[in-house]
């Protein structure tokens, strides 16, 4: 018999923690799972530098920051999820403070907030630049005081199991032993982060391979926005690894190959010594992504062995401020690319990071599959639309974590029914598949890694910073090359005891079905809007475009996309304004 | 599910030099109480009367003892060493609500062993 | 509850690390005066009549046993975990601490005795 | 410089292998490339059945430790150019089981992490609405290092006392105690302390100090139970002297 518990979340990051807690505190009654592919404190929250954002200061209004969020967003998020998650923003940040997070104080002992980019006020919160690393540990730590949440520590789902237009559960794989279980439940929660891993050069961790997009994608929700990926301007050549925007925040430049602060010459405002709010540095992330293919494009970059570059110059804030706000950006670069920030510039290049689209949801979190809820990277409220500002997903992740926990235990409780026969039925299904793939042999066949390969690299030249039609055109063709070879590939892995290539095979199952997504939606968006810039759409056009696009899975496994109203509350569409 | 323990080698502080190392610290207390010994013969030497004491300059004097006691000497500067070294690990001290520095920790006790060292010297040789 | 408050290891291991800073502090000093310095004549030994002066002083009998005792119990507490864990001798734990912290206290009791005698 | 440089890999696939076997494998000696690079060229072009553990590649997340030539290490972190001309030898951590070639079973800490409660504990937990628990810099400094572990496991490979006692709660599990009994916000040491001041807590440990030299964080988790024993030794021993008082303040906090 199958194990079954009240609510299943799928991921244990920042959002997934947030919101076992959520169903936890919300109705104690209830049986609430974790599964996560890897232990929870491993999920790519971790990773998270610079801080969270929250109006903390006197001087500071909620519909400041929702009007940078708005404006940030290119006017493609909706605003009344916007005016949402900045009222509920504070009191999460707060109580990760009763939790313990270790948030950088002032003198006084009150929270400390820092500029970021995009930001009117100094709002965003961080504990050194270690911020999601210390979010999770806290949430993880706090997690474990609620003995009744159940973990699934490195099981691996995939399936979420739906009967009659609802979600009862999943099927998932304990990647110790290779145990296949179905794992049913009144509501399902998905919080499994982005799909950084479908692009060949991202600041993503390994784990980040869409799997939470494909599983709601196959389970019959639409993903929403897909075509918005974020270019974070500032990754370490080879790595990707993120030098985060606080070190622009604290005051770093950016230095094009003649010492030149390049951003002046991109509608950003001028050079001033000391960092100025919404300004240069301290602009949007989409902005000073796209300034950089522009110098790239005037040979200003410079050129190494892992691609050009421009710098980021620290030298000016000294060892002591280095030390004290940025220590983890000096380890960095020190370990991975040799260098000392205090004395070097640091070579930077724009890297893919985060992805505003995701499985479309309501402001409860709920996706229109019945009892199927998404919370984070993974889920599109949106909040984010076109461009995301930084520091906003940390607090996404505990806002709507906390609001999909809540409305999950809600429906559990109120609409409990036994789970149908046919459920058990598709989970038997699904561990028959998953065994006869584990044991299929496969004569000369096709390598994981080179469809992974070369499904990046199609992606990085289809959907980059910028994009057009035939390259989005090109890109679909070779992604359905790619699919057609994935059926043939196989693996030589056939044990069943922590086999990490079939998790590999499945993940690239599930790259390639949001790589199809992202593709087909940018294809269709023919106007120029936040990250998506289209060479052949250079402007934006509200008439068309002021709306969310929602790809669907047919039948027949192609995907087809439409358009859903963008929600307009007090910030009718403007002209985005840095600098000036 | 059948895993694989490592066993453990019976000498296993063989393994790593970091091991030797803290094994051969622990030792130096088999020699601070071979001094224990050698202090309360030598107490018994002297209350015994000047010909016992003589007897036991006497016995000090042979190869062995004195080989015994140049290796129970290097032992016993390893404790120090290892001891004043780990010590402000051990404690956090503070003076007007400021975390004194673990170098300055160490110095103290560097100090306060050099004071000590010359005091017993001095009584001694008086 | 009743587990920690009857639990000696605290007041074992505050015994080990007096003991261990009195050893670190004094032992050398005289291991190098008594044990080489005046046996090889590198120094030479003080007379009888001062030695015994000085030993006939209650606060040094009160120094040298305090000395002699935390040393030994120093000695004791690390020697049994050196035999525990350096030889693997945790299965023997019975006999062990016996003879580690039982020759402690004998050899407290003989201090005592030679130092009270003196 | 050579081109290529040879990993020699334990592999043991359970069931199948009584004991790791090492496997040797030719990589490409790249300036940049981690060990970590090194097993992932493996596993895409060399031999797909190799299994380890890895995600964020930047030495926070700490999935991927291992033994490299007998030293615990995050195989993010440690660089192939270190180790030339080789060859490297790379191992499951040590201390635990191992499930599989370079994976191993860390479920121990898992169970007794929650044991030491590494959360803040309060007698009353004041609402958020009220803002937040003031706690200065200097407060936030006595915590700091204690907080900044990665549960990677390296300390644990390298305490000998926990390969010899397993039920030895560990550096970090108790590192992260400590990180809550010094902060400012924190109540519970005393709920803390049957655990921590127990034979299998701090007493066990031997102050080998190991674990706080290979710890990839800065962590001193020795440091910690040495501070923690001086803490629980005054304490038991007030309690001795003053066994009435002492009472008191017992039967106080845990009523």
């Amino acid at each position: 018999m199958a194990d079954y518990h009240d609510v299943v979340v799928v991921g244990g990051g920042g959002a997934g923690l947030r919101a076992a807690i959520a169903v936890a505190e919300t109705n104690p009654a209830l049986r609430v799972a974790v599964i996560s592919k890897v232990y929870p404190m491993r999920s790519h929250t971790v990773s998270a530098e610079g801080g969270a954002a929250a109006v903390a200061a006197p001087d500071d209004t909620l519909d400041e920051h929702a009007y940078d969020t708005v404006s940030g967003s290119d006017w493609l998020c909706d605003q009344d999820a916007v005016e949402a998650f900045v009222a509920e923003a504070p009191r999460e940040l707060l109580r990760l403070e009763h939790w313990g997070c270790p948030w950088s104080r002032q003198p006084d002992g009150k929270i400390a907030v820092r500029a970021f980019g995009g930001m009117k006020k100094k709002r965003t919160w961080f504990a050194a630049d270690r911020t999601g690393f210390h979010l999770l540990h806290t949430l993880f730590q706090t997690a474990l005081s609620y003995s009744d949440i159940v973990r699934y520590d490195e099981w691996y789902v995939t399936k979420i199991l739906v009967d009659d237009g609802r979600a009862y559960g999943v099927v998932a794989i304990e990647l110790a032993t290779g145990r296949i279980e179905t794992i049913t439940a009144n509501a399902v929660i998905l919080c499994t982060g982005g799909c950084g891993r479908v692009f060949p050069f991202t600041t993503n961790a390994n784990i980040k391979t869409g799997d939470g997009m494909a599983l709601a994608y196959r389970a019959g929700a639409p993903l929403k926005d897909m075509e918005f990926v974020q270019y974070h301007p500032t990754g370490l050549p080879f790595t990707g690894i993120l030098i985060t925007e606080a070190a622009r925040a604290e005051g770093g430049w950016l230095l094009n190959k003649d010492g030149y602060r390049y951003l002046q010459d991109y509608d950003l405002g001028t050079p001033t010594p000391e960092p100025v709010l919404r300004n240069m540095e301290l602009g949007p992330r989409d902005r000073l992504s796209q300034a950089f293919v522009h110098e790239m494009e005037k040979g200003n970059t410079i050129d190494t062995p892992y691609g050009p570059i421009v710098n980021l110059d620290l030298r000016h804030l000294g060892a002591k401020l280095i030390d004290l706000k940025l220590p983890f950006v000096r380890e960095l670069c020190s370990k991975y690319q040799n260098i000392d920030p205090v004395t070097e510039l640091v070579p930077v290049r724009p890297v893919v990071h985060y992805m505003m689209g995701g499985v479309h949801t309501d402001i409860r979190g709920a996706t229109p599959l019945e009892g199927l809820y998404a919370a984070g990277e993974v889920a599109c409220v949106s909040i984010n639309g076109a461009n995301r500002l930084g520091s906003n997903s940390l607090p996404e992740c505990l806002v709507f974590g906390n609001r999909a926990g809540r409305a999950a235990a809600v429906f559990a409780a109120r609409y409990h029914r036994e789970v149908p026969s046919s459920i058990v039925a598709q989970g038997r299904d699904e561990a028959r598949r998953l065994a006869a793939e584990l044991g299929r042999r496969v004569e000369g066949h096709q390598r994981i890694a080179d469809i992974r390969t070369e499904m990046q690299a199609t992606m990085e030249n289809g959907a980059g910073i910028y994009r057009d039609g035939d390259s989005l055109t090109k890109a679909a063709h070779e992604l359905a090359e790619l699919r057609l070879r994935f059926r043939h590939a196989g693996i030589d892995d056939h044990s069943t005891n922590f086999n990490t290539e079939l998790i590999a095979w499945l993940e690239l199952g599930f790259m390639l079905d949001v790589a199809e997504c992202i593709i087909d939606s940018a294809a269709l968006r023919e106007e120029s809007r936040g990250a998506h810039q289209r060479t052949d759409f250079p402007a934006r056009d509200d008439e068309r475009f002021l709306a969310h696009s929602l790809v669907r899975r047919q039948p027949d496994g192609s995907s087809r996309v439409g358009y859903l109203p963008v929600t307009i509350t007090r910030w009718p569409p403007g002209e985005r304004i840095y600098g000036r | 599910m059948s895993v694989y323990q490592r066993p453990v080698h019976l000498l296993w502080w063989l393994e790593r030099r970091a091991y030797v190392l803290f094994v051969l610290r622990e030792l130096s207390s088999v020699f601070v109480a071979w001094f224990v010994v050698f202090l309360l013969l030598l107490v018994n030497a002297v209350s015994d009367g000047t010909a016992s004491y003589q007897r036991f300059l006497d016995w000090s004097g042979q190869w062995w003892v004195v080989a015994i006691n140049v290796v129970a000497m290097l032992f016993v500067l390893l404790h120090v060493v290892t001891w004043f070294g780990l010590a402000p690990r051990a404690m956090a001290i503070k003076v007007r609500g400021r975390r004194v520095p673990a170098q300055q920790i160490v110095a103290a006790h560097y100090l306060a062993w050099l004071v000590l060292s010359a005091a017993v010297a001095w009584l001694v040789l008086r | 509850m009743n587990h920690r408050r009857s639990s000696p290891e605290p007041l074992l291991w505050m015994l080990f690390s007096s003991g261990g800073m009195v050893a670190a502090l004094m032992v050398p000093i005289l291991l190098f005066l008594f044990g080489i310095a005046f046996p090889v004549g590198l120094l030479s030994a003080p007379s009888h009549a001062h030695l015994y002066a000085v030993l006939h002083n209650p606060l040094t009998r009160l120094v040298l046993f305090g000395l002699c005792a935390l040393a030994l119990f120093h000695w004791a507490h690390r020697f049994r975990y050196t035999l525990y864990d350096g030889l693997q001798l945790k299965r023997y734990a019975v006999p062990i601490v016996v003879l580690c912290y039982g020759g402690a206290v004998v050899g407290c009791v003989i201090a005592a005795g030679l130092l009270l005698t003196v | 410089m050579a081109t290529e440089i040879t990993l020699e890999v334990a592999r043991y696939r359970p069931g199948v292998d009584s004991e790791p076997v090492m496997q040797s494998y030719q990589v490409p000696l790249r300036e940049h490339w981690a060990i970590l690079d090194g097993l992932t060229y493996v596993k895409d072009h060399l031999d797909g059945t190799l299994s380890f553990r890895w995600s964020c590649r930047m030495g926070i997340c700490g999935s991927c430790g291992m033994t490299v030539n007998g030293e615990p290490q995050l195989s993010c972190a440690t660089f192939l150019t270190d180790y030339a001309p080789g060859p490297i030898r790379v191992e499951p951590l040590h201390n635990f089981p191992v499930v599989r070639d370079l994976v191993v079973d860390i479920d121990d800490f898992m169970t007794k992490l929650p044991k030491v409660k590494p959360w803040v504990v309060r007698e009353v937990q004041s609402p958020v609405e009220e803002g937040e628990y003031l706690q200065t810099p200097e407060e936030l400094d006595e915590y700091q290092q204690f907080s900044m572990c990665i549960n990677c496991m390296l300390c644990y490979s390298a305490c000998p006392v926990y390969s010899l006692e397993p039920d030895f709660l560990g550096p970090a599990a108790i590192a992260l105690a400590q990180r809550y009994n010094l902060d400012s916000r924190d109540e519970g040491a005393d709920e803390r302390r049957d655990v921590l001041s127990s034979p299998e807590g701090v007493w066990a440990c031997t102050f080998v100090g190991e674990c706080s030299a290979v710890c990839p964080k800065g962590v001193d988790p020795a440091g910690a139970i040495q501070r923690y024993k001086l803490t629980a030794a005054t304490q038991s021993i007030k309690e001795l002297l003053m066994p009435r008082i002492s009472r008191r303040l017992n039967s106080r906090s845990q009523g």
